[in-house]
């Protein structure tokens, strides 16, 4: 079996003429916490939907722990092991907090289309959805629906559904994007905490949170990665520092 | 359960005496279209009953016993019938007219029969003034419905009587809509034309949607192509108007023989387009050799703004005066006893109820549709300078047919 | 745990009140209405009430819109009606109380068929394939005489065999029975599946099914179930509808019934279990008993379903739960005595629009025997200048009084919502 | 030859009239994403209120004012109704609209009654515009086309060429720019819906005096139009106008060919006859069901190709 949890080989994706991703290639190992950045329009979240299933690939392959996931249908993919949050907030609005959750192990625990089972007489997803809600500080907003949540306990419960199902393998798209300093802190220790012994990959841009949390980084810039290593080498790198965060300059100049 | 139903028995008694204390006023029930995509032919036939009955009621035809016609709406639907019947039974009424709709008869008849057998002493009798589906009197018969129209095939019978005799005639083509009724003017086309006239090419025959066709412009270059001369057609409504509409862009001068040129609206929107090529089958024409009738259709032409065409409304009332004269009742199973082989004189002549399978057996009369000339075509349809010529009075004994009817009747 | 059992036990000590009560109701309800027509109209509220519910798992649950539903139950409606032909005449051994779960099978058959092409799509897509198949098979039906019957459709009689316990089926009071029965059983279940796996993924496939996919769920997967189920339930009804009349003709598949049916679940309310009930009471009532009163119901129909799009969406089961709330809240009597000043308001409002109505139609459909016309018992001339005036008048006044009414409970209502909040933060 | 030709007029023209129906829903669907389930019967009150107008104005006066007046209320109902529902999102908008639909058909019975109404075709249009070897092709349906090709440049040039246009084309996809730029955008909407139902209008006046003005000419072509607006994808006018074309020569045609299996079996040597099972399927011509054929292309089209001809989303 493949040391890597994921691995992308030579993926290429377009949108009309115009090529987002130019053939990328990434190895992450088992367990390992990996951070992608890069400047706005460098593709990060097109990857996420890449690896995902929600876009299809140009060419390329996507390998799950040394199978090809590459074109898969994305509930095919969640089922295989890999879950994923969204950056703009994606839950089910009129569903309350818990149910949110229900929804989300229900498949992972074998329950699958059954309409045979009397859904609180299930204990395990109920024991699930109460551990994760639990574990996301929601526990006193277990009722309410998800739509009128505010804009962090949305956040925090984007980042519940995707760990509810107890995927091996977990992609966070901007798990902190904006959040004020406190709430990033303690976003940043339920990512912790939830990802213990997981393989985690995510988009971010608070450098901070990257810093803190991952294990090796990779850079993408305008559809390729330009570096992967540890944080220190990362940031000593001159590549990076050239073009990231040259073009980070060039965003500042424009603002 | 026992007392729900002692209950409802109950009930029915008393509104069942409340009939009988007010006996001189007998209630027809009219179920039949009054909302939605057929509801103008409803309200006519609604008001040729009501006018017939004010006239009966006037010159007392009844010896006593007044009509009232009791309208229902059934949005031409077999389950919303059914539901008026429930009504008609709670309100004690033992008389039922409908003719819009072989499907609502045909339900009509089924419901009344099984209501007749399962609640004896609360019989409903059934005048059927216009559903024509030949069934109706041959495997479906039932005692207690009485039809008063021509059936569709005694129409073809006299239709094609009529064709034969026309030299002329050569190529015919057939279109229909693609329903029962269709289906069954066609075959029965095909089925008589060749017994009587062999030599007669059927160069076509086109089965449509019901309703469902905007343009016919293609299907009269079909029928051109084909090399037509006669068009026979049991198309209604819409589906009649816009083929003939279509038939004159494209000028195809074939003639048409139709069953429903004469229903409200047809005249309207076929207007000119039929001059001359249009004809239908029928059991009564206001414009016949000595006008019989005129009287009444100008009468209610002068009160409702509208044509009288329904001339079974006068043979239907007109019969049921005569059995509650002669029966000096009006229990419906003495007035069904008496309307079998009943014999009344009406606006077309000699109208007989024949006994064996319910079917009223009338002359039948062939129109074309003229500008008016004032001599024989004296009465105009629906104000378009049109009316109905006269063409042939066809005798009863000509349409005649046999029937498969086997009768049960109550002991 | 002990609180968790304490907290259940009066839940569903409710809501066995609730499904006790809806079933002693159904009992009881001929001992009150004991004319024919009364029980027919109950029977086919009954019936109706499955089928509603079974186009609200589709819309309501599911977000599905379906302008085609009255297929499934309609073809549910005819093979049953073979069925019961074919036991009549001795082929099998079939008891007419069963012949529902016949229909049921007939529907979920056709819900397997259809829906695999439907259920590819959602959202307006959906809704336009369910259109399109509805006037395929409406269209269908006139052409193929030997299984639809033509025109006439197919009949049947339900009296056949030996009765059993003395039922025959014969009375409609005994139909009427076995329909609450079913009724009382589809209900139940169709509110079991609301709380089961497939029907919660149902729901978030609604909210969002884009997320459903990404927790491991075929949204396509979960939209067909749906609506083999639903059409499952669909075919029981269009089966009771058999037996009630007796008849199955074409007007059961049509896109008019497909139309009603959306009709009733909307008015009733889509957003709760209990809103498609009161919708297909109501719309029965409008169909059945209104149209015996007017000519016009059909516009009333119309008019009454726009205001509710416009003014309440949730339907009148959102209005119901909203005084509910009140009143669970300890407030309905605040407001109480506005809803009574717009009620009476209201109802002026609502007499000049009848009064309007009906003096139209009867100018202009039926003024043939004369515009002398009755209404609310009342004889007077449709064409004088009086009737109008004061039917103006009643717009007027009852408008400008109701504007004011609604405005008053709107800000009351307002003023309590705000309570809520605060007393809650 | 002859009748193939006169066919290929009669597809093209039926084609054409389709367009005019199913332009302005597919205006108002591009514009707003409604869709205008009561689209038909704005075409009904068209007709009918050509056929008003014409008792008094005569018909030409009639062809402009009857759309304008029916554009109008279009917006009244927009303004009033529809911009109440918006909030409540697209499922709401339609079964408002699908509401309307019943209220309109029910007050035009109303207002004029049941009975259909003799709205006819003007002496100057009446009559053959040429013989084609012995068919001839009447007048009016050259008026027809005439209109629709005018409708259809017009409504082109309006949307690409004059300023207005352009600011409903940008109100469609990025309505707060454009309403941050100092447009009012509920009242470009309204715009939109009266111009899309003054279309529907349109056809009307043509389509009364064709056809028949009566209360259940909305119901009849209701359907159709929607089939024609989705076939040639959502929102595509260019989409609609080829699908209206491919409708109304794929039906002309399909009624020319007396087609059925049993005879396609009979050719390959299988008898067929009335004990055969399934006989009535056996034996359906291709020219029965050709008034059905669009519905089974629409429901083919959504399955294999739901963006429809020239759309560009498929939800």
């Amino acid at each position: 079996m493949s040391p890597n949890a994921l691995e992308l080989k030579a993926v290429r994706k377009s949108f009309g003429n115009t090529e987002i991703i130019r053939g990328t290639d990434l190895a992450i190992p088992r367990g390992e916490r990996h951070a992608v950045i890069g400047p706005n329009g460098a593709g990060k979240s097109t990857l996420f939907n890449l690896i995902s299933g929600r876009f299809p690939v140009n060419s390329g392959a996507i390998l799950l722990n040394g199978e090809d996931i590459t074109g898969l249908k994305p509930f095919e993919i969640n089922r295989k092991g890999l879950s994923r949050s969204f950056q703009i907030t994606n839950l089910f609005y009129n569903l309350s907090v818990f149910e949110n959750l229900r929804c989300a192990v229900l498949w992972s625990l074998g329950y699958r289309y059954s309409f045979w089972h009397r859904l609180n007489g299930l204990r395990e997803p109920q024991r699930r959805a109460e551990e994760v809600m639990h574990r996301i500080g929601l526990t006193r907003r277990r009722n309410v629906a998800a739509g009128v949540l505010s804009y962090a306990e949305q956040r925090a419960l984007e980042i519940g559904i995707t760990i509810a199902g107890g995927a091996a393998a977990i992609l966070l798209d901007e798990p902190t994007a904006g959040m004020n300093r406190s709430e990033t802190a303690a976003a940043v220790e339920l990512v912790r905490s939830v990802t213990e012994g997981k393989t985690l990959i995510m988009v971010e841009h608070d450098m901070g949170v990257v810093f803190d949390l991952a294990d090796r980084i990779s850079v993408l810039v305008y559809g390729e990665i330009i570096a992967s290593g540890r944080p220190e080498e990362i940031r000593a790198n001159p590549a990076v520092q050239e073009a990231y965060l040259g073009a980070l300059h060039k965003e500042v100049a424009h603002a | 359960m026992r007392t729900i139903l002692r209950a409802t028995a109950a009930g029915a008694v008393l509104a069942f005496a409340a009939f009988g204390a007010n006996a001189q006023t007998v209630k027809l029930a009219f179920i039949d279209p009054l909302s939605g995509l057929m509801a103008p032919v409803g309200q006519n036939q609604l008001n040729s009953w009501r006018y017939i009955a004010d006239l009966a009621n006037q010159k007392n035809w009844a010896g006593g016993p007044k009509f009232e016609i009791v309208p229902f709406d059934n949005k031409l639907s077999p389950q919303e019938s059914l539901n008026a019947l429930k009504q008609v039974i709670d309100q004690g009424i033992r008389y039922v007219l409908q003719g819009n709709g072989s499907s609502v008869a045909l339900a009509l008849a089924d419901a009344i029969a099984k209501h007749n057998e399962r609640n004896p002493g609360k019989e409903i009798l059934y005048l059927n003034y216009a559903a024509v589906d030949p069934d109706l009197t041959n495997s479906k018969c039932d005692y207690w419905h009485f039809r008063l129209d021509a059936n569709s095939d005694m129409k073809m019978e006299a239709l094609t009587t009529f064709l034969a005799k026309d030299k002329n005639v050569k190529n015919v083509y057939l279109f229909n809509q693609n329903y029962s009724f269709g289906q069954a003017v066609a075959k029965a086309a095909k089925e008589y034309l060749a017994r009587k006239r062999p030599d007669i090419k059927i160069v076509g025959e086109d089965l449509h949607p019901l309703a469902q066709v905007k343009d016919f412009a293609p299907y009269v270059s079909k029928i051109k192509a084909a090399g037509t001369d006669t068009v026979i057609t049991g198309n209604w409504g819409s589906d009649l108007a816009l083929l003939i509409k279509a038939a004159k862009d494209a000028g195809l001068t074939a003639n048409f023989y139709t069953y429903y040129g004469a229903t409200t609206g047809v005249p309207t929107a076929m207007g000119a387009a039929g001059e001359e090529r249009v004809k239908y089958v029928g059991y009564w024409n206001v414009n016949n050799e000595k006008f019989v009738g005129a009287d009444v259709a100008m009468g209610f032409n002068k009160k409702y703004k509208d044509d009288y065409y329904t001339m079974a409304t006068y043979t239907g009332i007109a019969m049921l005066a005569k059995a509650f004269k002669e029966t000096k009742s009006t229990d419906p199973v003495k007035v069904a006893a008496a309307l079998e082989g009943m014999k009344v004189q009406s606006l077309n002549g000699e109208v007989e109820m024949r006994k064996s399978d319910h079917q009223a057996q009338q002359p039948l009369y062939i129109a074309k549709w003229v500008k008016l000339n004032g001599k024989d075509v004296k009465y105009d349809q629906e104000n378009t300078g049109y009316g109905w010529k006269t063409e042939v009075v066809l005798d009863t004994y000509v349409a005649a047919q046999p029937t498969s009817c086997q009768m049960k009747r109550p002991k | 745990m002990a609180a968790g059992v304490l907290r259940y036990q009066p839940l569903n000590l409710a809501r066995w009140i609730i499904w006790g009560g809806t079933a002693v109701l159904m009992a009881a309800l001929p001992l009150v209405f004991t004319q024919g027509f009364a029980i027919t109209v109950i029977s086919q509220m009954g019936v109706a009430i499955i089928f509603t519910l079974s186009y609200n798992m589709l819309l309501g649950q599911s977000g599905m819109l379906s302008f085609g539903h009255a297929v499934y139950s309609g073809l549910g409606a005819y093979i049953a009606v073979h069925t019961l032909n074919l036991a009549a005449k001795g082929q099998f051994w079939m008891p007419v109380s069963l012949l529902p779960l016949v229909g049921g099978l007939a529907g979920a058959f056709f819900g397997v068929l259809f829906g695999y092409v439907t259920t590819k799509r959602a959202g307006t897509t959906f809704a336009m394939i369910t259109l399109g198949i509805g006037e395929l098979v409406g269209s269908c039906s006139l052409m193929f005489p030997d299984f639809f019957g033509g025109e006439g459709g197919i009949t049947t009689n339900r009296v056949f065999g030996q009765p059993f316990l003395g039922i025959t089926f014969g009375p409609a009071i005994q139909v009427y029975y076995l329909i609450a029965l079913w009724c009382i059983a589809s209900m139940a279940l169709m509110y079991a599946w609301s709380h089961t796996p497939l029907g919660r993924m149902a729901n978030a496939v609604r909210d969002n099914p884009e997320r459903a996919e990404f927790v491991g769920y075929d949204t396509q997967k979960v939209r067909w179930l749906t609506l083999i189920i639903s059409a499952f339930f669909a075919g029981i009804a269009g089966a009771l509808t058999a037996i009630n009349f007796e008849i199955v003709t074409a007007e059961n598949v049509s896109a008019v019934r497909s139309g009603g049916v959306l009709l009733a679940a909307f008015i009733g309310g889509v957003g709760f279990f209990f809103g498609p009930i009161i919708g297909a009471c109501v719309f029965v009532y409008f169909v059945v008993a209104l149209s015996v009163h007017t000519k016009a119901w059909l516009l009333y129909l119309g008019l009454f379903f726009m205001l509710m799009v416009m003014f309440a969406p949730g339907g009148i089961a959102s209005l119901i739960m909203m005084q509910v709330q009140l009143i669970a809240r300890k407030r309905f009597g605040r407001i109480a005595r506005h809803y009574l000043a717009a009620g009476a308001s209201g109802l002026m409002v609502l007499a000049a629009l009848i009064l309007t109505v009906e003096m139209t139609y009867k100018i202009s459909v039926d003024s043939a025997t004369g515009t002398l016309m009755k209404l609310f018992g009342m004889e007077f001339d449709a064409a004088a200048g009086t009737a109008w005036a004061v039917a103006i008048g009643l717009w007027i006044v009852g408008g400008w009084l109701f504007n004011l009414a609604c405005l008053r409970v709107a800000r009351v209502w307002g003023e309590i919502q705000t309570e809520f909040v605060e007393g809650r933060a | 030859m002859e009748f193939f030709l006169i066919s290929l007029l009669n597809g093209v023209s039926y084609g054409l009239l389709l367009f005019m129906l199913s332009s302005g829903l597919t205006l108002i669907f591009s514009m707003m994403g409604v869709l205008n389930f009561a689209h038909a019967s704005f075409y009904m009150i068209g007709a009918y209120l050509a056929y008003t107008l014409g008792l008094k104005l005569g018909f030409f006066p009639a062809l402009f004012l009857a759309p304008i007046l029916t554009g109008l209320f279009g917006a009244l109902i927009e303004r009033f109704g529809l911009r109440k529902v918006h909030r409540y999102g697209h499922v709401a908008e339609l079964l408002f609209t699908f509401g309307l639909a019943y209220l309109i058909e029910e007050s035009v019975k109303v207002i004029w009654g049941l009975a259909s109404m003799p709205y006819r075709i003007p002496a100057v249009l009446d009559g053959p515009l040429f013989t084609l070897y012995t068919t001839s092709f009447p007048k009016f349906r050259g008026f027809m086309m005439l209109v629709a090709l005018a409708m259809l440049f017009s409504v082109y040039l309006l949307l690409m060429r004059t300023r207005i246009g352009l600011v409903i084309q940008a109100a469609l996809t990025h309505p707060q720019t454009v309403e941050a730029l100092g447009h009012n955008v509920p009242r470009v909407f309204m715009l939109v819906f009266g111009g899309g139902t003054a279309l529907a209008g349109l056809a009307g006046v043509i389509g009364g005096a064709a056809f028949i003005t009566e209360p259940s000419m909305a119901a009849s072509v209701g359907p159709i139009v929607f089939v024609v607006a989705v076939v040639g994808g959502m929102g595509s006018l260019a989409g609609a106008f080829l699908a209206s074309l491919l409708i109304g020569i794929v039906q002309t045609f399909a009624i020319a060919l007396d087609w059925s299996l049993a005879g396609m079996l009979a050719a390959v040597g299988i008898g067929v006859t009335e004990s055969t099972p399934l006989y009535s399927l056996w034996k359906l011509q291709l020219s029965q069901v050709a008034p059905v054929l669009p519905y089974l292309l629409l429901v083919l089209m959504l399955i294999f190709r739901p963006k429809g001809l020239l759309g560009t989303r498929a939800d």
